[in-house]
């Protein structure tokens, strides 16, 4: 119990003092992983809307293997990219292995399916409504898929949460393909998982306390500028 | 097993596959069941500061007397002790190889500027890597790119370095057990300042009421007796000898 | 402050210019619909001219909207076959032919944005791209300019309607599919619709219209495909319909009688 | 990629012969992840689908705050049990540290706020619809958050899906609350770290694959479960 | 094979055993609504009676829905205020207002479940619980029962408002509340409808009706609300509307022709 409030005044002391080695770490974490979101975005959005709203042989089969994939471990992960980019792999010459670089690879392949899964979800429940109406005015599959993740943007918007939260929070990746190199690979995740080792649990749970902080901020900004857009946007008659 | 004690240990004895072999000798013997839960030396102390453990079997012998003296434990016992190594690739860019003389390896590493690949995160290694390098005279905290820490157990550590080429610090065990060497190889060895003790303590059933005392003092009775020590004796990867046992009360 | 305004003379010179596109009559053989073990079209034969106004008649759950959709090729049948022909050679109902269609639903489908916005949409599947003033004539032509900025989801019922139907004309279609397109509509607006329809026609557009409203079905029909219970019990001119219909079914559902 | 290919026999050949130190590895992994799924689903779904059909001030804060305890970190999680299960903490006495226990309670608060935050997107979408008829028929909010879930269940199942990716995939809590410990606590995730750190990574990466074949059985086994239902139960005509 | 079957008798059964039940007249002040700055409802006062079928006209976009969807608490006006006297005190339309009254909307919202299960759920709300077989019989009155099983979204058009209308009766409202009740039935069923509204009448059940079908709404009300961009234009008894309306715009609408 005296560790939690020890906690707690650390965190503060942390916030308040702006410690340059944190602001850089906190810096560093918010750049990783919102780079590894948009990187995700642009790949698992329209994939996950493509999912929804084709029928093809073999989409069922790869439904279940894209839910399967939100249950990739971020250590497998992380080893499948240090293998890629150690210097023994394909990618070596690319000397990417212990650079920020690396950690963003890293958590797109991480979050990617997750962001599939999840919009795919999404997408078809909003393409229950729209479906037919496209096939009858023969919307073409691309301008289908943009009109949907358009119209369904209000509720993706957890779905990016969704991955946000799994990226800025995982820790395997980045150690294994970055390091936890100070002040060049070291984030938030891995600076706690360093204190927890040290045994200076106060303290790790102390910057655990910031990277929550942080997470909602992103996401009491992300709802701050979502909303007066929802409200107009209601779907919702009065 | 009916019975089972808690044992906070540090991840090298874990990685080298030593307890994986010499445990099950003791359950068989003794009924009782030995739980490893190997982490970070710094953490194993904080953990069985808590009670949370029956047993510490750890390799920093001035923490571990810290932690007797605290009343956290009853009595510190020598088990056993191994080497530290300095490995680095092939390549040997700073030119080391060969060499017995720890700091003045360190003091060529730092001369070349050759990356090394520090554990950065306060465990025994990292503290004897630290104490080398004030004897060598290098001040690492003002050291450029070439000095990395990595914050992170002795297999991470292990894995930076090949990933990287980089030079690091490591116990022999790990390293015998480690199998991502990429190019890496020992550089140095066979100093004396190199040497590494683990000892092993039991936690303090006065402090802490829930310690198994009796079936954890059975366990260090084991360890620091004659099986247990012709046991550490006995294992081996690829005919090497990981660890030698240095109780000195053999009762 | 009552006011008569504008017929809707656009829609028709707009309708008047597409005349002289190729005919697209319809052929459909045996089509069956079976949905959930249910047999909810059986064994529908149908010949329609390429040209008129066709009303599709019957009780509610006779099968009317399912056959629309199965000749739009919303729907796939269970077994038979649907032909349109087209620019030459028979077709299924294909994209060819949906694109060469436009259907009002009979619950139409907007999309969540604004009014205009929905035409928008449309228009940008159309070439050449209909201009900004193009969509606001057809919206001022369904009487809803004033709501171009609305969002559409929050229009009332006949005005969803109505933008329904303004989406539909803006695909310039060869046949046109209406599934009871003045169900919410006030009397005016089914006047509007109606003259739209009768444009339609007189340019050449082969109308489908379902609709539940006997004196509408009366002053626009050429001809009626009275449904059943998933079965076509009549197809005549609408004259010999509404005089003296040859079946028992028609003659009760005429009178307003109800049908099991 | 000799690596890769390494791996994939290693993984195959493990999964044959059924290695019984495997299997219960494999099945002790089934247990937790499954058992932390229920007890978040108990407590994510209704708490989801409620703060999706209630209006109260602070549910926007309230929305916000599980939007962003998706980023909450394992290892966070972790050291917040630990410090509750310890011997030293409040519920030492309940000598639950080191057990499967301890770490399905680690891996239940690290997945519920991704159950509330994702079923209440989901179910609000679905409420859009229903609210109103619910309100002229005076349904009481149990009753509408017990139809909404059902009616929705469908597309709830992803949600379920992401929560177990999640948990399955997790590693920093389990660690440090169930200690890795052979026999007893021992998962797929800590045994995969254990691996890595002994730098057998091939190994590692082997027990990773068998670790997504374990999730693909478990999504495949729910889509079949929901495949002829989702049928019957298809809301588009026809 | 057609038949006339069954005037709903028990509909009126059911609607007379309600009678002696307490008043619940009405009363509305001032009710302005806007919605993203344009104003819908425009100072609206009312007063009606507690029996007898108010026809609510006007045309599309007039505000009718809105209107009784404030009067049903489902929209909360920005100005003004209403009140039903129910069990001897004012009320604003609150949880026990909805309770005593019953919607069918527009666009009828039916649960993704069986057309069975729809009702079981509505029944599932009320004291005493009604058994299947009461759920069965109210089936029976819309004519639905074959379909029991059916998946409710999957019904035509015209079932759909069906069962909407039978969800509504099963609560047994003091209050019936009905926005375009018939617009996609066929003629029978509207029948059907209105022989049902007639019954509630005669029972005592007020109701509301908005409706396009002039006819319908001179065979039912008795009296008129007419409704143009958000005011109340008139209101009046029903045969005064219909023989000489006392606004322009309500002539013309009667008439057909467009309002603006
Ligand atoms: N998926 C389905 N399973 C079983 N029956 C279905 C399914 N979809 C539709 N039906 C039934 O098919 C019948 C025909 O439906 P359809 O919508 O074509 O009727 P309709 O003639 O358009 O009626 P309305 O005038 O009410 O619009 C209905 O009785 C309907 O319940
Ligand atoms: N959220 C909104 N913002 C702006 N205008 C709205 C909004 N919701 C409804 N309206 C407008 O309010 C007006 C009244 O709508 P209402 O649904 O009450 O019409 P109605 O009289 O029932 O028409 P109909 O006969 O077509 O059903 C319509 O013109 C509609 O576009
Ligand atoms: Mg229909
Ligand atoms: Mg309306």
């Amino acid at each position: 119990m005296q560790d939690f409030a020890q906690s707690f005044l650390l965190a503060g002391g942390l916030i308040l003092e702006a410690d340059p080695a944190l602001v850089e770490i906190v810096l560093l974490s918010l750049q990783v992983t919102l780079s590894a979101l948009l990187a995700s975005a642009l790949i698992g959005l329209p994939l996950g809307a493509l999912l929804a709203v084709t029928r093809f042989p073999g989409r069922r089969a790869l439904v279940v293997l894209t839910n399967a994939l939100m249950g990739l471990p971020p250590v497998v992960v992380g080893l499948l990219v240090y293998m890629m980019l150690s210097n023994a792999g394909p990618l070596g010459v690319l000397r990417l292995l212990y650079t920020p670089t690396a950690m963003v690879i890293a958590q797109t392949i991480l979050i990617t399916p997750i962001l599939i899964a999840l919009t795919r979800q999404v997408i078809n429940d909003l393409d229950q409504e729209y479906a037919e109406t496209f096939r009858s005015l023969g919307v073409p599959a691309p301008t289908a898929i943009a009109a949907l993740l358009w119209d369904g943007r209000f509720s993706l918007v957890t779905v990016l949460l969704a991955g946000f939260g799994r990226a800025v929070a995982e820790v395997g990746a980045v150690m294994i393909v970055g390091g936890n190199i100070n002040h060049v690979t070291r984030v938030m995740t891995t600076a706690i998982a360093l204190e927890t080792s040290r045994g200076d649990l106060a303290l790790a749970l102390a910057l655990g306390l910031i990277l929550l902080t942080l997470a909602l901020a992103v996401n009491a900004l992300t709802s701050l500028i979502n909303a007066p857009a929802r409200m107009s946007g209601n779907v919702r008659r009065a | 097993a009916d019975q089972f004690i808690v044992v906070q240990s540090t991840t090298s004895t874990q990685n080298s596959g030593l307890l994986d072999v010499i445990l099950p000798e003791f359950t068989k013997k003794s009924g009782i069941e030995v739980r490893v839960v190997a982490v970070g030396t710094g953490q194993a102390i904080k953990n069985a500061a808590n009670g949370d453990g029956d047993v510490l079997l750890v390799h920093a012998k001035p923490a571990e007397e810290k932690f007797v003296a605290d009343g956290e434990g009853v009595k510190r016992f020598d088990v056993m002790y191994n080497d530290f190594v300095v490995v680095g690739p092939a390549s040997d860019p700073a030119g080391i190889k060969g060499m017995t003389d720890a700091k003045a390896a360190l003091a060529k590493i730092a001369e070349a500027g050759s990356p090394f690949a520090s554990r950065g995160d306060d465990s025994g290694t990292h503290k004897k890597e630290q104490a080398l390098w004030k004897l060598a005279g290098v001040d690492v905290k003002a050291a450029k790119d070439w000095y990395r820490e990595t914050g992170s157990g002795m297999g991470a550590t292990l894995n930076v370095a090949a990933g990287m080429d980089a030079y690091t610090l490591t116990d022999r065990a790990t390293w015998l057990a480690f199998q991502n060497r990429g190019s890496l190889e020992i550089v140095t060895q066979g100093d004396d300042i190199l040497f590494n003790q683990y000892g092993v303590i039991l936690v303090n059933p006065a402090k802490h009421p829930n310690v198994k005392a009796e079936a954890g003092q059975a366990f260090i009775d084991w360890l620091i007796g004659a099986e247990g020590q012709s046991a550490i004796a006995a294992y081996k990867i690829n005919g090497e000898q990981l660890f030698f046992p240095n109780a000195t009360a053999t009762n | 402050m009552s006011d008569v305004l504008e017929t809707p003379a656009s829609v028709t010179a707009r309708s008047l210019r597409r005349s002289g596109r190729s005919p697209m009559p319809l052929r459909v053989e045996g089509l069956t619909l079976t949905l959930e073990g249910t047999l909810v079209l059986n064994d529908i034969d149908l010949a329609l001219a390429d040209d008129g106004v066709t009303a599709i008649l019957g009780p509610n759950g006779a099968g009317k909207s399912l056959l629309l959709r199965c000749l739009h090729g919303l729907v796939t049948p269970t077994r038979g076959t649907i032909l349109w022909h087209h620019e030459g050679r028979d077709h299924a109902p294909d994209l060819a032919i949906r694109k060469a269609q436009a259907l009002v639903a009979q619950k139409p489908v907007l999309l969540r944005r604004s009014v205009l916005a929905n035409l928008k949409f449309v228009a940008g599947l159309r070439r050449p791209r209909p201009s900004t003033d193009d969509l606001m004539q057809a919206l001022r032509e369904v009487r809803l300019e004033h709501l171009a900025r609305q969002n559409a989801r929050t229009l009332s019922g006949g005005e969803q309607q109505r933008l329904a139907l303004a989406r539909a004309l803006l695909h310039d279609p060869r046949v046109l599919l209406l599934d009871e397109p003045s169900a919410n509509l006030d009397p005016a607006s089914t006047l509007l619709i109606e003259t739209a329809i009768r444009a339609a026609r007189a340019a050449g557009t082969k109308v489908l219209l379902i609709t539940h409203d006997m004196a509408q079905a009366r002053r626009l029909a050429d001809d009626v495909v009275f449904l059943h219970k998933g079965r076509i019990v009549e197809h005549t001119s609408a004259a010999a319909f509404f005089d003296r219909p040859s079946s028992a079914e028609a003659e009760a559902y005429v009178k307003g009688d109800i049908l099991l």
